[in-house]
């Protein structure tokens, strides 16, 4: 037996509700910690950061906004992209308007929007849904898109409609524009998606995320025991909203630095985070991670090895990539349609009674 | 100004017949979505790209393209794109349909019978990811480059309705040719599949699928049968879809993306309503049209992309599973 | 060696453009390697790497290739350009977009690292007006001109020029956002039909210049009337429409067809011993002609560096050096191999955008081939020239960059 | 109107009316669910429903729970003119109920569903509930304390912190009741609480609910096919069929009743 | 009468074993032979296992992530493992699965149809057995055209037993017909099958919690527990058995128990030892 809990007792209700109620994933998550804080951020370069965690950290924020809403309060949403873009001309917007404020506040800010926008979109949910619903949340998506690339006011006047992110620092580091460095961006994007992955256990974990779960699993049923329908849906697309807000200012700012609306939120956005938590997911914390990494490292990985490692024409290599990402996605769904959080928790669960087989 | 009144009366019925024949376009391919979502409650995402895959697919035989050709002449170093021979339409129409069966037949054997029972948005992602493959494989098997369909069918202004209305109303009507096809083999289809979901076996058969795939099986429904056979017929619709669409604006990638334009028609028309398919695409058709006519300049244009889903949402509102859908049983 | 990244799309929605540039690219550059050894005897080594027209994967690219030695990039998308305007200005590489990008980048006094030689997006819009105002004797007055763009930065680009055009030369302007896709456009082409505008200018890219040209065709307005910027005038946008695009123009700022001597050395050196890329398929078409007329211009600025650093393994730093003093005079293009393909290109620390001149190209279904029917024109900088500065300067404020002394 | 209290031959308190049907008519679309119907509930009574399938049973309870909203009639609760109220609403004044088809959350474990029965009593606002921090985790673990007991109570300890999906059915009935007693109602609807199990856990379930009503005084309105049960719990019984009521009284009033012995019984019971 | 001495086996389980998910062991060696044309009774409490075992039977498993490991089931001889759930049905094996699993959106009347989708012997056959279900069922007539979901539990039950009657089954896996059924209803419906098993010759397995009942209309019985068979007889024998009185039938000594005075804690079942 190489994974036990046998003699991991807990004596109050409070260690019992803890995270990490094993002591062995206890450590094994404060060592990922630590090696994220004190040791990545000193051997990070600039493709590293840019290539794979910066984009890896804020897609695992918007999975986990996205995994509240979907995973957890069961309301399946297409309109990810369109929120995100709200978080990024909020962010952009308020950067531009009021620079002696901290970026930071900034982006908390840009997240408190898109909740209230999310808030809106999210009314409908009270009548419809299902995939009627998904479909209608496409509404927010092309609707967002639209007013962003069309109301100058939104992207400053400026010619073409792109929106650029001049420099921010925090505490004398920039942070966002050009000159940002592969530590600062990285060291940003992680303690964003440290804190919020920590607020999202929380919510999830107490009486907000029992209502969402209610409501997901049947959602009659959950009303008649006394969960406020209105209350329960819209608090999920709000705080929703917000981690993808955060996600789509963060997108923008840290990341990409320009973004034009229709380009970098569009609708394979959405899909690209539903897929992160499908497939890492639903209704997971570690699993929106878990997901948020397969989609960002699978293509680098792939691109590299056609391209980098058998020396195949970029085109023929994209397009090969293109079937085995497709294919790859069925092949998880078959073999576990919980997603790589559920798949891990199996083999935990093998491993407490290896090697007996049941 | 009288007369510029009538014009502006003329203009606007002729948008409207306009739009009326756009939705049929859409309702070409929401046709295909409904019948796989009622058939197994699957969302297919991927019907978008199954018209693009026919489409590809009917050019390639049509013009005897070799299959693969790029990826075989960047393993080998050789050079082959075509066989050389040119095939008939109706014959490429026939092969492509066959293809479309064979390959209805490999997605049950390799996806979706190893998903059966499970909860819809995982079939839906399933088909996300068959989405992906297809595209992929479309472009491998014959190439990214933009191509032309043509199967004879007509395209442009009808001359006959322009000069003839021209005539009656002192104002011609611009009526695209294709448009006028598209409507009749869309009326055509639909009659064809109502009568089958309603009143055959198989077409009840399929239903049942649709309520309770366990209980389907238990009454000796064969699941793989059933979804082969739907597939099958989703599969020409895409092919139809993919020709109008085709000769409409050329065959490639942006083919896949008129998925998105069936969206709203289906949530307008309900998913499981074959009918409500075409008075979907019908409503947002003439809605879309209408609205980016008279609103769209006054907010700056391009809005059918969003007002469709719009309209379609707040339609929802009033009525949750869509004019014609099935009615949500909500007991406890 | 000299390290040139190709940031290619040959999939996803713009794939089938992207290819053909693409390949010219490439070809080029093998060109000069296998027939001079490479430039200054310095081989150029050219990795591709596919972006698919998404920013997110073209930084991918940039930041794969940036530390490999890379000299210069030319993404091909205006999105992607945006994204490595500030990038490359810390990282100090050349970023060429010929045709394309941030018009304003014309203004090397801000954008010191970005050339857009030869004519940018506005230099277009106003050759395509000073070409009406040949035909109509020089007098716009009262006509109606509708602009179709791809409803993106791209699109939107021309807007301003041609509202100050319309302006100076009292014609009307409407305009008409396509939003991409754009495969289904009845209601812009019935409010045209209705509207009977004298001309059409489009800014178009993909799928969206076939499906203009279709309805166009299909409401029978004259082709003649209509006409496309450089980015929606090649093969791929009029031939899935057949006959009736016949007579369709576009704008081009350079040469059209296979007629010139380069082509030899092209199919002799290149193509017949197997090396071109993707299997040569696309040799001489427009957008073909343009890839590779990039990597001339990219590949003449390398020689001028060597030049003026005196060593053949030169940086970014000397090849901005030799940007800034590059002079592509019609002589050295006949010697290229390629007499009147283009404009003459002389650029200086503050003009990276060279003289804005094209000329107009018609479409000939029948032959399936492009003629040039006009002369290169040179835009009307009166009214690009102040744009040019107040965007350069808002950029410059919002970015807080000091512009150079020049 | 009051009645008065009553102590029961097994030394129950039976208090006055606590709950009140009037004149209750339920249609959907043409179909008439229920016709006219009026019965009380009275403070720590059993009652039982009971009516053939389709009479309408459930469709009450649902009018009761407010999932419903009748075309006519009033419902009175605690002497008061309920006005109209979401199902959400009514649980806050106290009614918990079962469902005839099990209604659990099945992504969760039985002690978060059980948890849920006590959300209308937790109060800490979302920042805290965000941070974890002060009222948040403080009601977490006193109502983690009160559900443990209702846990002690139906013995399903063991279960704790399984996912309810995996139970089998005569659990999942006990975590639903546990998930009701956990909201500690003033009144407990029981749909049909024990349909579907055997002799054996029929008694267990008996047993509890007994003690509910014994221990928490808490009244309790219960509809239930097996007629042994049935008349062995209840104080009093109401038959529905076809929407019509057809009886009420006590069991023994009930099972003489020849109109119900026709519609519903079958057979006089023992 | 059946005579179930003379009577030929037509299914038979042999010690399987049925694993949910890879991990969860559910059944652990249940046997039981089921003779043609008698009324084979499964009994046992929640999680017993009876649904699965049906399930096992009938080929349904795979569907809920579920395998049987080890052991055989053999049906007139043949194994089934080899056939999916249609050539099941095709051979005369029908389940009505527990929780009754209806069309909702079809009609009563094409529920009953489904029922005929194997059926190879023409319209008018289908057409004469559906009438032989309205005669058994007369309220389904009445209900025929209202979509199966907005019918009651007890129509409901009908339905899934009518459908199952008219894909002339040689065999019906009958899993708790009785469960949410009014009393009389549950008589009626035991009427039925026991009215069908001896006037159409049809074979029963049926699973069920309401022992007294099963029990007074089953010729055989078998008691599960755990995944394991712990008793089995003939039902006039398991009737009268002690443990079965007290633990399945609610009986002691004196005769039914008032559910009033149920004990806490009970005497240990004799099998869990
Ligand atoms: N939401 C609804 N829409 C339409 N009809 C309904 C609805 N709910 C119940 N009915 C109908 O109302 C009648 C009463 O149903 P109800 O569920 O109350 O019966 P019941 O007495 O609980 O029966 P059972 O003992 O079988 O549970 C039935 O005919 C049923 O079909
Ligand atoms: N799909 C499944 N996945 C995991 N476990 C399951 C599954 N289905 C059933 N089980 C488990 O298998 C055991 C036996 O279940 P089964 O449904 O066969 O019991 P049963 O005897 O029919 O009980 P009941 O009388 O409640 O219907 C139970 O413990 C149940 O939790
Ligand atoms: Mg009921
Ligand atoms: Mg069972």
């Amino acid at each position: 037996m190489l994974y036990r809990e046998a003699g991991d007792f807990k004596t109050s209700y409070r260690d019992d509700g803890q995270t990490f109620p094993i002591r062995l994933d206890r450590w094994a998550y404060y060592a990922a910690l630590a090696v994220a804080f004190l040791i990545v951020p000193f051997i990070i370069n600039d493709y590293w950061a840019n290539a794979v965690f910066v984009p890896f950290l804020i897609y695992a924020i918007a999975a986990l906004g996205l995994n509240i809403l979907t995973g957890y309060a069961g309301q399946v949403s297409l309109g990810t992209g369109g929120f995100m873009a709200v978080g990024a001309y909020a962010v952009y917007k308020l950067m531009t308007s009021f620079p002696e404020i901290n970026i930071v506040i900034h982006i908390l800010l840009a997240g408190g929007i898109t909740a209230i926008v999310g808030m809106l979109f999210g009314l409908p949910s009270l009548r419809i849904k299902g995939f009627y619903l998904a479909v209608a949340t496409l509404a927010a998506q092309f609707f967002l898109v639209w007013l962003f690339n069309k109301v100058p006011w939104f992207y400053n006047y400026s010619a073409s409609g792109q929106i650029n992110a001049p420099e921010r620092t925090i505490l004398g580091f920039a942070v966002t524009g050009p000159a940002t460095s592969a530590p600062a961006k990285y060291l940003i994007c992680l303690v964003f998606a440290f804190a919020l992955a920590w607020v999202a256990r929380n919510l999830t974990r107490g009486m907000s995320g029992r209502k969402w779960m209610a409501i997901r699993d049947m959602d009659i049923a959950a009303e008649i025991i006394g969960v406020n329908p209105l209350t329960a849906k819209l608090s999920a697309f709000a705080v929703s909203s917000f981690f993808v807000g955060i996600a789509g200012a963060l997108l923008f700012s840290v990341y990409l630095g320009a973004a034009e609306v229709g380009e970098a939120f569009g609708i394979n956005k959405s899909f690209l985070v539903l897929f992160m938590i499908i497939i890492g997911g639903l209704g997971s914390i570690f699993g929106s991670f878990a997901g948020a990494a397969f989609m960002v490292l699978l293509p680098v990985l792939l691109k590299n090895l056609l391209v980098g490692g058998l020396g195949w024409p970029t085109d023929l290599a994209a397009h090969i990539e293109l079937m085995i990402v497709g294919a790859l996605i069925v092949f998880f769904l078959i073999a576990e349609p919980h997603g790589l959080a559920r798949l891990w928790a199996l083999t935990k669960e093998k491993l407490r009674l290896w090697p007996f087989p049941h | 100004m009288g007369g510029n009144l009538m014009d502006q009366m003329f203009f606007a019925a002729e948008v409207l017949l306009n739009g009326l024949m756009t939705g049929v376009m859409y309702a070409l391919v929401a046709l295909g979505f409904v019948l796989i979502f009622k058939a197994s409650g699957v969302f297919n995402y991927a019907q978008g790209v199954l018209a693009l895959f026919a489409a590809l697919t009917l050019v390639g035989i049509q013009q005897g393209q070799v299959p693969f050709a790029h990826m075989i002449n960047a393993m080998f170093g050789t050079h082959i794109e075509h066989f050389g021979w040119t095939v008939p339409s109706v014959l490429a129409i026939l092969l492509t349909g066959a293809v479309m069966v064979l390959l209805a037949f490999l997605i049950e054997k390799l996806v979706l019978q190893h998903l059966i029972g499970q909860a819809p948005i995982i079939l839906f992602m399933a088909t996300i990811g068959l989405a992906y493959f297809l595209e992929g494989l479309g472009d491998v098997m014959w190439g990214a480059d933009i191509k032309n369909l043509d199967v004879g069918l007509p395209q442009g202004i009808s001359e006959t309705i322009e000069t003839a209305t021209a005539e009656w109303f002192g104002y011609g009507f611009f009526i695209d040719r294709l448009d006028i096809w598209a409507t009749l083999i869309a009326a055509l289809l639909v009659a064809a599949l109502v009568g089958f979901a309603q009143y055959t076996k198989q077409g009840r058969a399929m239903r049942a699928v649709a309520d309770d795939h366990q209980a389907a099986l238990s009454v000796g429904i064969s699941l793989r049968f059933i979804w082969v056979m739907v597939w099958s017929i989703a599969g020409f619709v895409a092919l139809v879809a993919g020709v109008m669409w085709g000769t409409k604006s050329g065959v490639q990638f942006s083919l896949s993306l008129i998925a998105l334009k069936a969206l709203p028609v289906l949530m307008l028309g309900g998913f499981t309503s074959i009918p409500g398919a075409i008075v979907g695409g019908l409503v947002i058709g003439v809605g879309e049209k209408l609205f980016e006519f008279f609103v769209g300049p006054m907010i700056g244009g391009a809005t059918e992309n969003w007002f469709a889903y719009v309209l379609a949402l707040l339609f929802l509102v009033f009525r949750p599973q869509g004019l014609f859908g099935e009615r949500i049983i909500e007991r406890v | 060696d000299l390290v040139v990244p190709n940031m290619s799309y040959r999939t996803g929605a713009y794939g089938a453009n992207g290819t053909q540039y693409a390949d010219g690219f490439n070809d080029y550059f093998t060109l000069l390697n296998e027939r001079d050894g490479g430039i200054g005897g310095e081989k150029i080594q050219v990795p591709e790497c596919e972006t698919a027209y998404n920013t997110e994967k073209g930084v991918e690219c940039y930041e794969a290739t940036k530390d490999t030695g890379a000299l210069i990039y030319n993404p091909l998308s205006t999105g992607i350009t945006y994204q490595l305007i500030p990038k490359v200005a810390v990282d100090k590489k050349v970023l060429y977009t010929p045709g394309y990008g941030r018009t304003s980048g014309k203004n090397g006094k801000v954008f010191e690292w970005v050339f857009n030689a030869p004519a940018n997006y506005w230099d277009g819009a106003s050759v395509a007006i000073k070409y009406l105002l040949d035909e109509n004797g020089g007098d716009l007055s009262g006509k109606k001109i509708a602009l179709v763009y791809h409803n993106s930065a791209y699109g939107k680009e021309p807007i301003r020029t041609l509202q100050g055009l319309a302006e100076k030369h009292g014609f009307s302007l409407s305009e008409i956002p396509i939003d991409a896709p754009g495969q289904e456009q009845k209601s812009q082409w019935l409010q045209i039909r209705r509207d009977r505008p004298d001309y059409v200018i489009m800014y178009g890219w993909g799928v969206m210049n076939q499906a203009a040209i279709q309805e166009a065709a299909n409401i029978r307005f004259p082709m003649e009337n209509f006409i496309g910027i450089w980015w929606s005038g090649s093969e791929v946008d009029v031939m899935p429409v057949g006959a009736k695009a016949d007579g369709y123009k576009a704008l081009t700022f350079h040469g059209v067809g296979k007629d010139y001597p380069v082509y030899d050395e092209l199919q002799e050196y290149v193509i017949d011993p197997g090396k071109a890329s993707q299997g040569g398929e696309h040799v001489g078409s427009v957008l073909y002609s343009r890839g590779m007329y990039a990597a001339l211009v990219i590949s003449e600025a390398i020689r001028k560096a060597q030049e003026l650093a005196g060593v053949s393994e030169i940086t970014p730093e000397q090849l901005r050096d030799g940007f800034e003093q590059l002079d592509i005079t019609p002589e050295r293009l006949e010697e290229l191999g390629l007499p009147d393909f283009g404009p003459e290109i002389k650029l200086s620390c503050d003009n990276h955008g060279g003289s804005g001149m094209a000329r107009m190209q018609q479409w000939d279904a029948e032959a399936k081939a492009w003629n040039l029917i006009s002369e290169f024109t040179e835009p009307d900088q009166e009214i690009i020239a102040p744009l040019i500065a107040e965007d350069s300067e808002a950029y410059a404020k919002e970015a807080g960059i000091t512009p150079r002394d020049c | 109107m009051n009645q008065q209290t009553e102590i029961t031959a097994d030394g129950r308190q039976i208090g006055g009316t606590l709950m009140e049907m009037k004149n209750i008519t339920l249609r959907f679309g043409g179909v008439e669910a229920i016709k006219n119907i009026s019965f009380d509930i009275r403070e720590g009574e059993i009652r039982a429903i009971i009516g053939p399938n389709g009479a309408g049973k459930s469709s009450m309870l649902n009018v009761i729970s407010g999932f419903y909203v009748p075309q006519e009639g009033e419902v009175w609760f605690k002497g008061q003119r309920r006005g109209p109220m979401k199902p959400y609403q009514v649980a806050r004044l106290g009614i918990a109920r079962t469902f005839q088809n099990i209604a659990l959350f099945d992504g969760m474990t039985v002690l978060d569903n059980i948890m849920t029965g006590r959300l209308n009593r937790m109060r800490a606002g979302f920042l805290s509930q965000a941070l974890w921090w002060g009222a948040a985790e403080r009601e977490e673990i006193e109502n983690r304390e009160r559900v443990e007991r209702v846990i002690d109570f139906l013995e399903i300890q063991n279960i704790r912190k399984t996912p309810v999906g995996r139970l089998p059915y005569g659990l999942k009935k006990r975590v639903e009741l546990a998930r009701a007693l956990a909201a500690e109602p003033q009144i407990l609807l029981l749909d049909e609480p024990m349909a579907g199990m055997n002799v054996e856990e029929k008694e267990d379930m008996s047993r509890f609910v007994l003690d509910v009503n014994d221990e928490f005084g808490t009244t309790i309105a219960l509809i239930e096919h097996d007629m042994g049960v049935v008349m062995d719990l209840s104080d009093r019984v109401v038959v529905m069929d076809y929407g019509r009521k057809i009886g009420d009284g006590t069991p023994d009033e009930v099972r003489n009743n020849q109109e119900v012995i026709d519609a519903y019984l079958g057979v006089a019971h023992d | 009468m059946f005579d179930a001495e003379n009577s030929e086996t037509l299914l038979e389980v042999n010690n399987i074993e049925v694993i949910y998910n890879h991990v969860i062991l559910v059944l652990k060696g249940v046997s039981l032979a089921v003779p043609k044309g008698g009324i084979t009774a499964l009994l046992g409490g929640n999680g017993a296992g009876k649904t699965t075992t049906l399930k096992a039977i009938s080929n349904l498993l795979a569907s809920e992530r579920g395998e049987v490991t080890k052991g055989s089931i053999l049906y007139r001889g043949e194994k089934v493992a080899a056939r999916n759930p249609a050539e099941l049905v095709t051979r005369g094996v029908i389940q009505v699965m527990e929780g009754r699993h209806c069309f909702e959106h079809l009609t009563v009347e094409e529920n009953l149809l489904t029922g005929a989708y194997t059926r190879r012997d023409g319209a008018a056959a289908i057409k004469r057995d559906l009438e032989m279900v309205y005669e058994y069922f007369p309220r389904l007539r009445e209900r025929r055209k209202s979509q199966a979901g907005y019918t009651s539990g007890g129509e409901q039950q009908m339905t899934a037993m009518g459908r199952a009657l008219m894909s002339r089954p040689e065999m019906i896996l009958l899993d708790e017909p009785s469960m949410g059924l009014a009393p009389q209803l549950v008589e009626q419906i035991f009427e039925i099958v026991k009215a069908v098993n001896e006037g159409e010759g049809v074979t029963f397995l049926l699973a069920e919690q309401n022992t007294n009942v099963a029990l007074r209309y089953a010729h055989y019985g078998y008691i599960l527990e755990n995944g394991r068979v712990v008793m089995d007889g003939p039902a006039a024998a398991l009737r009268e058995n002690p443990d079965v009185k007290e633990f399945y039938l609610g009986m002691s000594d004196e005769g039914r128990k008032s559910f009033r005075d149920v004990r806490s804690y009970r005497r240990r079942k004799r099998w869990l030892a």
